[in-house]
């Protein structure tokens, strides 16, 4: 049986310079509402175990958003969230669980529409996948 | 203590019952129901209230327009409160109270979790040094000795060739060994030879510009042979110094060999094409990928070549050179007429700008500096480019960087010369001491946080024995944070547990089977 | 240093069958280095793990801390009460470690996370490589500073085998370099080639794990 | 402190001018129009997963710096109407247009565009960049009505009406910076490109407004033209060195902007939809970013066709599409269809430059963009030489230093 996933139950981290300027401007869009919306510094902050320890603790879904790939303020921070990325989703391989729990988007601040759109796309995918 | 304001002006027609039973269930919290939290008057408020209750935290609560980054800097400013004691969250337009209850005590856990950061005061150094006597070099110094700060050039050939304004201390032959330090105070060391002896001197500067020109080019890449192939460059000088009896019948001069050039290989193409025409009335063939117009008096300079009758042949990349009977040989595909052509020359001229670069990533480790994909200064990152780099008040111009044109040289300068004027002319910066921290016993002094962070803002503290960060050039990126196998690195205004709150999450982790759903 | 890597996740999950209050037990000092066993690998270990366990519906405890170094008994001290209430250790220190950890705890089955390589040294960011065999009786002063015990597949003492071509091992000719191409270059660099013209004697192996289990004992340091 | 005018509130006056309140000074901001920010706010994001830096979230970072800055006072539907010499000082006096906004003070509570009778006040909210902007052809007190419903709503006391629809202005300041911008080439004079006339030709800039909303490109359905609703393009051809490099206009010099733009975008709509026909048609491929072999390397991968000529006309097949005439190797006619057809329409001096020119004493170069030889006048941006964002930024910086020095 398919549940809808509650938009409560999804994280969504979003690097300060673009995803969350982006958010800032639809912050009232139906889409994003209820949905836990964090602001972080850069995508590069997010690490496996941050990551874990979030669906470990309830979180339905973590949609990480950072800069495109040679736009990140610090460099170096997306290129670091994609290998982190990556070493989550091994883990949930291994825990037999949907790799794409989490989710690594690059989009820039003027991407306010493709931000709505990588939400959507999330919360569609979860409820797709989600089983109870 | 954290205030919580919450902006009423979308609830009007919410009863005012939802208010009584958000307040009740935020008992024992300071709470500030008002109107218009993002007009003048709202700002007052929470102002007022900030001295009245001897706030020192504010969590905002309303619509999006509390998340913009102006107005969290003008209630910073109202309030007294740093931006990093301010927090907004968005209420759904229609949210039950205990909704927005749940938001706002997410929120709020979170924001209690943050420090109260202090601030630091250091000073900047008023000395510059500039790495490199090229034009650009010796511009940049000219700007910034006219500009009141102590400058210093430095260049790895003796002697320097450049007439730098006299308030400009010139060492040469001097290279820079090390960079170590925070903007406003960078130690250099610099490696001076007198008479053969090597010396260090460690020298402190406020900012550094390097333009210390174009990196090598690898020639291997192109088969040079004196009187055949021959770098462009030479063919200038050849038309100098040679009688027209000593032309052959037909020049080619090839741009784009392996590389795609810019504007000021293409100028120089041209100038020399038509001077080899019209002083000695040769044949005069450019074979290029593209024809680069893209400035001011390039297109009426490829204009006048082609009417002086020079042969423009547009190829499609890596065209190739040999040496036949009669002199050389250039073949490449020709995209205008959609078919491979062969040129029979006396002479070949090959842009070494073309070539890839060898460049000599000595100055790059030496002054802390990431590199292209080219292999020159500078990572291709947007926010750096023109003159930044990835280390605070060092920053990058010229040839050493990308195509260093002619007219843009100037301007190069002075906007490194601004850069420093900008980083420098506060004389004291403020820094919030909100960097990362490093836990000491868990340090396993590893070594990854030096080796990963992209600003150069971590070392090991020799003393302590444990990784130390330089607030003045730590960004607040966190990536150490995600690094440190150790988990002795923490963003204080964005830690784990600041994260875990503000989802609503238990700090802890769970010791239990499965997670608290 | 000593290096490690971690199991495969359904050899650990395998140990682990049956337990039902495990810590993981992260080691602060050489496989926090070669990033292994350290605090970072031991959360996201864990979180696997509870991930896996929530899954399956089996109520396991999964518990983890991180103690400076699993080879000496002193620093188990914090870590004693959560020890005793586990009914496995799963260490993620070196070998050392985990038998260390047996004999702090000789009631608890200790079980091992990770796969201990060798003794080696970063060569970068990430990249970890064999340095040392421990052998017992140190020859590097004759071969220029390049161990040929450890660098040489087959430990040869007086020069290459057969196998040795464009400065590969034939062991595995894209990642091994020969050890006595190295050797021989960087006796070149230090002008010591004429030492090289000396036969080595046989090698007494039994000053290292030919000898059976080594045990240091330092007179002036015993109490 | 001193103080400085800044003409023009787009990327290169806005960059000059957050640079310079920053340091300490005292900025005016003179913008023609009653929106800040220029062309570049109706730019698009041409990343895919990877910048292409095309530099238009700096250009708003910048502009944004400026806006909020306390030190930045921006007087809109301005027009100078004289320039003097007071001393080291320049004098420069003019009107401005009200209702005025002060930007610094506005906090975006949108009452003004709730409140205003004619609907003439919009909100530009985009990459961290959020202000209120009016629109004075269409607000009642521009046309001579008494009306101040914006300034009387404005609970900030942020819009101000004081002194008519039109307030003389007289500022003394230590420099001025001219950065005015640019106009597009208009197409519409090469007309055997189909501009105006045919549904799916477009100009880059109408495709840059397109795809900041969206990251496709409408084909024309049922000869509906650049609406961004309908199906999208499958095929887009984009003709380079529209109104660039042509001496028969007078204008032989290149826009150096046009391949930036339209590469990045072709690789951007590639990207996202990788089925999609791409066709460049060009003379020479300008070099535009700092690594650029492998970029252009990207493109030929990713499968775009890059096609040496320039079509010499576009017409319309029987079906919805898109015919261009273009010469085959041989220099034999041949034709080539897609849906739509972007004009990569180049850069013009900015209207006004030559009024511009004449107020300050400054030279215009042959194609009549602006140059000075006076030292307390600096011109930076596309208003002095075509160039792209990034140029932009640094030139504004450049001239801020010799203004500041």
């Amino acid at each position: 049986m398919k549940t809808s996933v509650r938009a409560g139950q999804i994280t969504t981290l979003l690097c300060e310079n673009s995803g969350w300027k982006a958010y800032v401007e639809i912050g009232l869009d139906p889409a994003l509402q209820g949905l836990d919306v964090q602001k972080i510094p850069c995508s590069g902050r997010v690490d496996a175990g941050l990551l874990l320890a979030l669906l470990e603790r309830g979180s339905a879904g973590v949609l990480v958003v950072g800069c495109p790939k040679d736009n990140c303020t610090y460099l170096q921070g997306n290129y670091r969230a994609e290998k982190r990325l990556a070493v989550a989703r091994a883990a949930l391989r291994e825990a037999g669980l949907d790799e794409n729990l989490v989710r690594l988007e690059f989009l820039s601040s003027l991407d306010s529409c493709r931000l709505r759109d990588a939400v959507l796309d999330f919360k569609r995918y979860l409820d797709d996948h989600s089983s109870s | 203590m954290t205030g919580i304001f919450l902006c009423t002006c979308r609830r009007k027609k919410d009863p005012s019952a939802w208010l009584e039973r958000a307040a009740k269930s935020l008992a024992g919290i300071p709470f500030f129901p008002y109107d218009a939290m993002c007009a003048p008057e709202g700002i007052r408020f929470a102002a007022a209230r900030v001295k009245g209750e001897k706030l020192d935290k504010l969590l905002l609560a309303g619509c999006a327009a509390l998340l913009h980054e102006g107005y969290c800097e003008r209630i910073s400013r109202a309030a007294g409160i740093p931006a990093s004691g301010i927090d907004a969250v968005v209420l759904p337009a229609r949210a039950s109270s205990a909704e927005a209850v749940r938001i706002i005590r997410r929120a709020h856990a979170a924001l209690e979790l943050i420090p109260r950061f202090e601030i630091r005061r250091v000073p900047l150094g008023q000395e510059v040094l500039v790495v490199g006597d090229g034009q650009v070099g010796a511009q940049t110094a000219r700007e910034v000795a006219a500009l009141g700060y102590r400058t210093t050039l430095i260049e790895k050939d003796a002697p320097a060739a450049c007439a730098a304004a006299a308030d400009v201390e010139i060492l040469s032959p001097a290279t820079l060994a090390s960079l170590d330090g925070r903007p406003g105070a960078y130690t250099a060391r610099l490696r001076t030879s007198r008479e053969g002896e090597r010396q260090e001197t460690e020298r402190v500067f406020g900012a550094v510009v390097i333009a210390a020109g174009a990196p090598g080019a690898d020639t291997r890449a192109a088969p040079f042979s004196p009187g055949r192939v021959i770098p462009l460059a030479d063919l200038e000088g050849s038309i100098e110094r040679q009688p027209r009896r000593d032309w052959p019948r037909l020049v080619a001069i090839v741009l784009d060999f392996c590389v795609d050039e810019g504007r000021a290989s293409t100028e120089a193409a041209l100038r020399s094409a038509l001077a080899v025409r019209e002083r000695f009335r040769r044949e005069v063939t450019v074979l290029l990928r593209d024809v680069r117009v893209a400035a001011r008096g390039l297109e009426a300079l490829y204009d006048q070549a082609r009417v002086a009758g020079v042969t423009f042949v547009k190829h499609a990349g890596s065209p190739r050179i040999r040496s036949s009977r009669e002199g050389v040989v250039v073949s490449c595909r020709d995209t205008v007429l959609g078919e491979d052509v062969e040129i029979s020359c006396g002479l070949a001229a090959v842009s070494v700008d073309g070539l890839p670069a060898c460049a000599d990533p000595s100055l790059a480790a030496a002054a802390g500096i990431d590199l292209d994909a080219y292999g020159r200064l500078q990572q291709n990152n947007v926010h750096l480019l023109p003159e930044l780099s990835n280390r605070q008040g060092v920053f990058v111009i010229g040839a050493c960087r990308g195509e260093a044109y002619q007219p843009e040289v100037l301007r190069d300068a002075r906007d490194a010369a601004f850069s420093v004027h900008a980083l420098l002319s506060q004389k004291i910066l403020k820094v919030e001491l909100s960097h990362a921290l490093v836990d000491g016993d868990r340090c396993a002094v590893c070594l990854t946080c030096v080796r990963v962070c992209p600003f150069k803002a971590m070392r090991i503290d020799e003393n302590e024995k444990k990784a130390d960060c330089i607030a003045e050039s730590c960004r607040r990126c966190g990536i150490c944070v995600g690094e440190c196998p150790a988990k002795a690195i923490t963003l204080p205004a964005y830690a784990d547990a600041i994260v875990m709150a503000r989802a609503g999450m238990a700090e802890r982790p769970t010791i239990g089977a499965v997670g608290e759903r | 240093m000593i290096t490690a890597v971690r199991k495969p996740f359904a050899e650990i999950a395998g140990m682990l069958a049956g337990r039902e209050k495990v810590l993981l037990l992260g080691c602060g000092t050489c496989t926090t280095v070669c990033m292994a066993g350290g605090e970072k690998e031991v959360g996201i270990l864990a979180s696997t793990l509870r991930l896996a366990n929530g899954k399956e519906g089996r109520t396991v405890r999964i518990d983890e801390a991180t103690i400076e170094r699993q080879c000496d008994r002193e620093f188990y001290e914090t870590v004693r009460g959560r020890v005793a209430e586990a009914d496995a250790v799963l260490s993620m220190a070196c070998g050392v470690g985990v038998q260390f950890c047996g004999e702090v705890f000789p009631d608890t089955v200790v079980l091992p996370a990770l796969d201990t390589k060798f003794y080696g040294a970063t060569v970068a960011q990430g990249v970890w490589a064999e340095r040392c065999s421990g052998c017992g009786s140190c020859v590097i002063a004759d071969f220029g500073g390049v161990c040929p015990v450890t660098r040489c597949s087959k430990s040869l003492l007086n020069g290459p085998c057969g196998g040795s071509q464009n400065g590969k091992c034939e062991v595995d000719p894209q990642s091994i370099d020969c050890g006595w191409q190295l050797i021989y270059d960087r006796m070149k660099t230090l002008g010591q080639l004429e030492k090289l013209e000396a036969v080595t004697p046989l090698k007494d192996w039994s000053t290292g794990r030919f000898g059976g289990p080594g045990k240091i004992v330092k007179e002036d340091a015993l109490p | 402190m001193k103080r400085y005018l800044v003409i023009g509130s787009g990327v290169a006056g806005g960059t000059a001018a957050g640079e310079l309140a920053r340091q300490g000074h005292k900025v005016f901001i003179l913008e023609s129009t009653g929106r800040i920010g220029g062309k570049v706010l109706s730019y698009c994001c041409k990343a895919t997963d990877s910048c292409s830096r095309c530099g238009v979230c700096v250009a708003h970072d910048r502009i944004a710096d400026a806006l909020r800055h306390p030190r930045v006072s921006v007087m809109t539907g301005a027009r100078i109407e004289k320039v003097e010499s007071g001393g080291r000082a320049t004098i420069v006096s003019g009107f401005f247009s009200n209702p005025r906004i002060a930007h610094n003070i506005c906090t975006d509570c949108k009452a003004c565009i709730e409140a205003c009778p004619a609907g003439s006040i919009s909100r530009y909210s985009r990459g961290g960049l959020t202000f209120t902007a009016i629109d004075y052809t269409s607000c009642l007190l521009q046309k001579g009505k008494k009306c101040s419903a914006c300034a009387d709503a404005c609970p900030a006391d942020a819009i101000r009406t004081a002194g008519g629809p039109k307030r003389r202005f007289t500022v003394a300041v230590d420099g001025v910076l001219i950065a005015t911008g640019h106009e597009t080439f208009n197409p519409v004079v090469k007309a055997r490109l189909g501009y105006g006339r045919l549904p799916g030709v477009m100009t880059g800039l109408e495709a840059e407004q397109v795809l900041s909303r969206q990251d496709w490109l409408p084909a024309p359905v049922n000869g509906g033209g650049g609406d961004s609703a309908g199906v999208p393009a499958r095929s887009v051809a984009f003709i380079q060195c529209v109104g660039s490099r042509d001496p028969r206009l007078k204008r032989n010099f290149c826009s150096s902007v046009c391949c930036a733009y339209a590469l990045r975008m072709s690789r951007m709509l590639k990207a996202r939809n990788p089925d999609m026909d791409i066709a460049v048609y060009y003379i020479d491929i300008q070099n535009f970013d700092k690594v650029f072999t492998p970029f252009r390397a990207e493109l030929d991968r990713m499968g775009i066709r890059f096609v040496r000529g320039i079509p010499s006309a576009v017409a319309r097949t029987g079906g919805q599409r898109l015919s261009l005439l273009i010469e085959d190797p041989e220099g034999k006619r041949a034709t080539a269809e897609h849906d739509v057809v972007v004009l990569s329409i180049g850069v013009a001096p900015p209207e006004g430059a030559a009024e511009m020119a004449s107020l300050f004493g400054l030279e215009l170069d042959e194609f009549g963009f602006l140059r000075s030889n006076l030292a307390g006048v600096r011109v930076a941006g596309t208003c002095g030489e075509p160039q792209g964002i990034i140029d932009s930024i640094a030139s504004a910086r450049a001239a801020a230093l010799e203004l500041v020095r």
